[in-house]
């Protein structure tokens, strides 16, 4: 099964994996180097998520997980990864930014404008509430959801269209 | 490169007996012989210009003691200690207000707005902001957020005041007592009859320890009868006497029946890292000033030269004084560690870098072990052999060419001792035994001592009194010759968890080719 | 700038060194420059400076570390030459004299420092009030040390201590949390005691679990629990009826710690109620170091009792200790016949109140005349003991 | 111990006509932004974004496996820009580090697996432990040692470290060699 790309989004051709029943959502941008695995179930990302290099999104059974209990991993739109963010979380929510080598675990599902910090890894089995922000020591909540990162989509699209080669999207807007 | 390389397997003797990587040692040209010096037996002197690392500002001593080191306009995160970063947005002010930031929060929406530029702090790392915590946001960034003042400090100084006045009355006295000395021995020595008078001229009672018992008796008996007036007395004439409570606040009710949040309740750090405040609650947490830094300069605490003198200018990576121990001393480092047979002789190849300005003679010499042992702390549990006792030369490091790794004709006769020779470093091998202990318990660690005798020709104008009388073209050269103790750190004999044997490198057997060529 | 120059504008240097944590900074300031553990990093490790005592070569490493220790205070925090500098010291009077010779070696040979100056701890702490009786009580992290001071003298035969300190405390905590504290674990709760492998609970762990979560109970909350253990003849917390405070989540790595309201609120219980040794709890030791006092001596105490250290900074401590002494004084008024005790606010937060007493010693013109110089220490060879007669002499002297 | 000895397959590098080692197995993206000053060496897996901004590496650097440069981005009120990337000489980078650095200056240690915060800047002669994060926009000073996370000031570094960093480089390229 073939990865679906929305029109609109931007996956670049260098050393990205799409493995599995993946779907990109529309102006989703996504840097060379990046691995999304749908293993035990689809992926499915959605609007102006911005994926950076070396990142892993993988849906990928536990050991001793029943092989036939399919479970879809979706993420949801405006999303950052980080430069080697590593993400096996199967719900994640809006907003949301894993900086660089941050790790999530399948359990955890990250609702809405969370942080992760850099290099934090997050294992637990719980839901994390809107706005939280983890760094290496500590958690707590913010009071506001963090700062969009839709210029910056705006301003690579237009860049990397010089430099970079896509792969051709293949499905029409999703709704 | 210090953490580059594990600079601490190979460590040389200081003058102090202290044992420390080469890369950390200075050494002396004014004391004879040329002794190391390390960071525990320098003498530390700070520089008289201070300087925030952030902004770069620099103050002298006086103007950073007003201020307390603290730079006003950079701040550290009270959440997370990493810096805060100035941001700003704009906010709608009204027109006839605009200077005036008190009023942001009650602009009407009558009166003509204009967008101002206002400024918050935030840590890019936790993301803590000024917002959070309800600091209001300011007008202009330097000295926007105050430095607040200790709650206690005016208490403190009126305190100080008073003691102050008492100290000055009690000195007076000391220096009226000053000239009858020999009276007040004997009074001392008559016993307990004169001990009042004694006991009070020490009103501190700092100087206690053998009056202590006679002070409890003394004091209990002579109380109402003593004619001096009390510290407590004096200091209600002074200030208003502190004041006692006989109960305290109760903790809140509701602080047992409610939920707490941990996340509201700082840690010994945040609260540690502002001894004035001490905030309990991340709610009253305060941006923490960062503090200035100075350079250091390093003295020899033989003869106060100086060994290091840093360039005073912040960013500069020189020094107009830069006398380390790696620019006189060859620098051993091991090239080979083999699996490790107890009891039997194993190949070790160890390289020695000269970074002297001059070619260096250098020779191993065997130490008997029980000489060494009582210099330090190390426990040398392998004898280290070396086949070649005479001297070798290392060339001078050139920087203008490469030398690839070839060994010289002169290295004919070293053959099977010198393995490589490439620019300013050569590599040799020797043989060490790890050794049983008495108690026939194999070692856990691989450790040895050797000497490593250098002789190297210094400039005589290196003393100061010669340079002045000698015409100063013509350089007399002195040869020196030092032996260093070199104690080497094998780690551990059972090469276990990851640790590997580091195999010759290739480059030493094509080195020995080219010779056989 | 010379060394010679007037040392108005070199303050002395201030330095409380404690069983957990250090306070440094300049005399005349109203609170420290900085508030450090009392730890040093050698041969990248990272150890208490009283732990020497357990080394090889305990005296060696010891100076070590003391080198290394003000190296970072003067070089690092305080920005200050130790040439320019004058010292003062808060001292422990525990502290052993082999720490006292290597402390004053280390300041005055390697560090050359102009004169030091030991004052001890409860001594320190009258100087923040501006009185020469008092009753001091000095929570520390090792112990608990009640002092007599009366016209600059601390009363050594009166003083008594206790092995009550935050170490206790925290030791307490950890049995606590191992018998009680539960975890989530795939989306059950399991004892965290039962978990096979378990994050190590460290001091430092423990430290701010107690900070974060654990708090003093108020006496009549501690009456009603102790009264329900006894009619239902029980030493455990668990199955009351009292309703204990709500329980609190800890996160500790991957962990989510449930903390119930027992720990919380029991944990520190220790300082007023011990089960083996009756007396040995806070509100006890006042009251019998109190008694012990000379008559004439025990109204000025009563009346000027002073709570310093930082153990006193735990939430509902000072309340606490305050109605328990109140309890036992109208329980049985014949061991002391006042009604209550008087306390004192020392302008400080507890953990600092010695530290500010040196500190405001530190800034009087007759520091020089009570600090042993430079020189003299060198004829000396060793700094006056406080409890050996050599200082006679040197007091005769000067 | 001495600086190792590392091999690579002749094939698997590209070497410049200025003495840079390139892998082949690296990404150089906008390779005309790329300056690589010479005898630098950049191993497999490496990811330079050099279509971002422009990118400028000193003399005898070395860029470990898996390592990411990627230039700095800022948020203005008018939408955001790329900056470019400026590395010194003598540079040690080592595996899996991620730099969003402004400035790196000369002499510089980059501890394996650290992450270097967006605008901040090293100063010369200092160094990185490794696994630390150093947060956007911190200035690291000279002769200092930062380590954790968030990375702070922990120790100082040898008043050598110059002379030590321009060694270690050196020999690091004379030891890389071909096979």
């Amino acid at each position: 099964m073939s990865a679906q790309i929305a029109q609109g989004a931007l996956v670049c051709e260098d050393r990205v994996e799409l493995v599995g029943d993946v779907t990109i959502g529309t102006r989703t941008l996504i840097h060379p180097s990046v691995k999304i695995i749908a293993e035990a179930g689809p992926v499915i990302i959605g609007e102006n998520n911005l994926i950076e290099e070396q990142t892993v999104i993988v849906n990928k059974f536990k050991e001793g997980d029943d092989r036939n209990n399919i479970k879809v991993m979706i993420i949801g739109d405006n999303n950052v990864f980080e430069v080697g963010t590593y993400s096996e979380a199967l719900k994640i929510g809006d907003n949301n930014i894993f900086e660089c080598k941050s790790k999530v675990g399948r359990e955890v599902t990250v609702s809405n404008g969370c942080i992760i910090g850099a290099m934090c890894e997050l294992n637990t089995n719980e839901i994390l509430q809107d706005n939280t922000i983890i760094t290496v020591k500590q958690r707590r909540i913010a009071n506001e959801k963090p700062q969009s990162q839709l210029s910056q989509l705006d301003f690579l699209s237009k860049l990397l269209t010089n430099f970079q080669k896509f792969k051709k999207p293949n499905t029409t807007v999703r709704t | 490169m210090a953490t580059l390389i594990d600079s601490n397997k190979v460590k040389y003797l200081c003058s102090c007996k202290r044992l420390k990587p080469l890369s950390y040692l200075y050494y002396c040209k004014y004391c004879k012989p040329l002794t190391l010096k390390c960071k525990d037996c320098v003498i530390h002197e700070i520089d008289q210009k201070f300087f925030c690392t952030n902004c770069l500002d620099n103050k002298v001593q006086k103007e950073v003691m007003a201020v307390k080191y603290k730079c006003s306009s950079c701040f550290n995160c009270p959440n997370c200690k990493n810096l805060l970063l100035t941001r700003a947005s704009s906010v709608k002010v009204p027109k006839d207000s605009a200077a005036s930031n008190q009023s942001l929060e009650q602009q009407s929406p009558q009166t003509p707005q204009q967008p101002q530029k206002v400024y918050y702090l935030i840590c890019v790392f936790c993301r803590w902001t000024t917002r959070e915590v309800g600091i209001p946001d300011v007008t202009s960034v330097p000295d926007g957020w105050k430095l607040l003042e200790n709650p206690f400090s005016k208490r403190v100084q009126e305190l100080t005041e008073a003691y102050k006045v008492i100290a000055a009355r009690e000195k007076l006295e000391k220096d009226r007592k000053k000239f009858p000395t020999l009276k007040r021995r004997s009074l001392y020595i008559s016993g307990s009859s004169a001990s009042s008078s004694i006991l009070h001229s020490d009103k501190y009672g700092i100087l206690a320890p053998a009056q202590k018992r006679l002070a409890v008796t003394a004091s209990i008996g002579n109380q109402n009868l003593d004619p001096q007036i009390t510290i407590e007395q004096q200091f209600k004439s002074l200030i208003k006497p502190a004041e006692t409570v006989d109960s305290f606040d109760e903790l809140p009710e509701d602080f047992f029946t409610k939920q707490s949040n941990i996340n509201s309740i700082t840690s010994i750090t945040q609260r540690h890292a502002n001894p004035d405040f001490q905030p309990s609650k991340t709610s009253e947490l305060y941006p923490l000033n960062k503090f200035y830094q100075s350079k250091e300069s390093k003295r020899c605490s033989g003869c106060e030269h100086n060994v290091l003198k840093p360039e005073s200018n912040i960013i500069s990576i020189k020094f107009k004084l830069h006398q380390m121990a790696v620019f006189l001393v060859p620098e051993v480092r091991i090239v080979t560690i083999p699996e490790w047979k107890i009891n039997e002789p194993n190949e070790v190849m160890l390289s020695v870098t000269n970074r002297y300005e001059g070619d260096v003679n250098i020779s191993f010499v065997n130490l008997a072990d029980d000489k060494v042992s009582n210099l330090s702390n190390f426990e040398a549990n392998a004898r280290i052999e070396f086949e070649y006792q005479d001297s070798v030369i290392i060339d001078r490091q050139d920087n203008s060419k490469v030398v690839p790794a070839q060994l010289k004709q002169t290295d004919e006769q070293t053959k099977g001792f010198v393995c490589f020779r490439r620019d300013n470093k050569i590599a040799v091998k020797c043989l060490v035994t790890p050794m049983t202990k008495p108690t026939n318990k194999e070692p856990d660690y691989v450790k040895c001592i050797f000497g490593l005798k250098c002789s190297i020709n210094m400039p005589e104008s290196s003393s100061p009194q010669i340079q002045s009388s000698s015409s100063g073209s013509k350089e007399n050269f002195t040869n020196s010759v030092i032996t260093h103790h070199v104690f080497v750190d094998f780690g551990p004999l059972k090469l276990e968890n990851g640790l590997k044997v580091v195999p010759k490198p290739r480059y030493i057997d094509d080195c020995l080719k080219t010779l056989v060529k | 700038m010379n060394f010679f120059e007037p040392f108005a504008d070199k303050p002395a240097i201030v330095v409380d060194i404690g069983q957990a944590y250090t306070k440094c900074g300049f005399a005349g300031e109203p609170a420290p420059h900085a508030i450090i553990p009392t730890q040093v990093t050698l041969n990248s490790e990272c150890q208490s400076l009283f732990t020497y005592k357990l080394l090889p070569h305990g005296l060696e490493t010891l100076k070590e570390m003391l080198i290394e220790f003000f190296y970072n205070i003067y070089y690092k925090i305080l920005n200050a030459n130790s040439r320019e500098r004058k010292v003062v010291i808060v001292e422990s009077i525990l502290t052993a004299s082999e720490f006292r010779h290597t402390l004053a070696d280390v300041l005055f040979n390697d560090f050359h420092a102009i004169s030091v100056l030991c004052i001890p701890t409860h001594l320190a702490c009258t100087y923040t009030l501006g009185i020469s009786r008092a009753m001091v009580v000095d929570f520390g992290y090792n112990d608990c040390q009640l002092m007599p001071i009366s016209d600059g003298y601390s009363l050594t035969n009166l003083c008594s201590f206790a092995k009550l300190g935050a170490q206790h405390l925290h030791e307490h905590l950890k049995a606590l949390i191992e018998k009680y504290a539960m975890v989530t674990l795939g989306g059950e709760k399991v004892l965290f005691s039962s978990l096979s492998s378990r994050p190590a609970l460290t001091e430092s762990v423990l430290e701010d679990i107690k900070l974060k979560c654990c708090f003093v109970t108020s006496f009549d909350r501690a009456q009603k629990i102790y009264q329900e253990m006894e009619l239902k003849k029980t030493d455990s917390f668990a199955g009351l009826e009292f309703e204990f405070a709500p329980d609190c989540d800890y996160n500790l790595d991957s962990l989510i710690m449930h903390i119930p309201g027992q720990v919380r609120e029991m944990a520190c219980e220790i300082f007023f109620k011990n089960e083996i040794d009756p007396d040995q709890c806070l509100q006890h030791l006042i009251l019998d170091t109190l008694s012990k006092a000379p008559m004439d001596l025990k109204r000025e105490f009563a009346s000027n009792v002073v709570l310093a250290g930082g153990g006193c900074m735990l939430d509902g401590l000072k309340p606490r200790l305050v109605k328990e002494i109140n309890f036992l004084l109208q329980k049985c008024p014949s061991v002391f016949s006042a009604q209550k005790l008087s306390y004192h606010k020392s302008p400080s937060h507890e953990n600092y109140t010695a530290w500010l007493g040196a500190a405001i010693f530190g800034s009087l013109d007759v520091l020089d005349f009570y600090s042993i110089q430079n020189s003299r220490y060198k004829e000396l060879k060793k700094l006056p003991d406080w409890f050996t007669i050599e200082i006679r002499n040197n007091l005769v002297q000067i | 111990m001495d600086v190792p000895e590392l091999l690579y397959k002749k094939p698997e590098f590209i070497e410049t006509a200025s003495g840079n080692k390139v892998s082949k197995n690296s990404v150089m993206c906008g390779s005309q932004n790329i300056i690589l000053q010479g005898r630098t060496v950049v191993l497999q897996d490496c990811i330079v974004r050099g279509d971002l901004a422009g990118v400028k590496i000193g003399r005898h650097c070395i860029i470990g496996e898996r390592v990411v440069i990627r230039p700095p981005f800022k948020r203005f009120q008018a939408g955001v820009a790329f900056f470019p990337m400026h590395i010194g000489d003598y540079v040690v980078i080592e595996d899996d580090c991620v730099i969003n650095a402004s400035t790196i200056g000369s002499y510089v240690h980059i501890g394996k697996g650290s992450v270097i915060g967006r605008r901040s800047t090293l100063k010369d002669c200092c160094a990185i432990a490794p696994n630390s994060v150093v947060p956007p926009e911190t200035i690291v000073p000279p002769y200092a040692y930062y380590s954790g996370q968030p990375a702070l000031y922990v120790n100082d570094l040898p008043e050598c470290t110059r002379e030590l960093m321009v060694d270690y480089a050196e020999t690091f390229y004379q030891n890389f060699k071909a096979v």
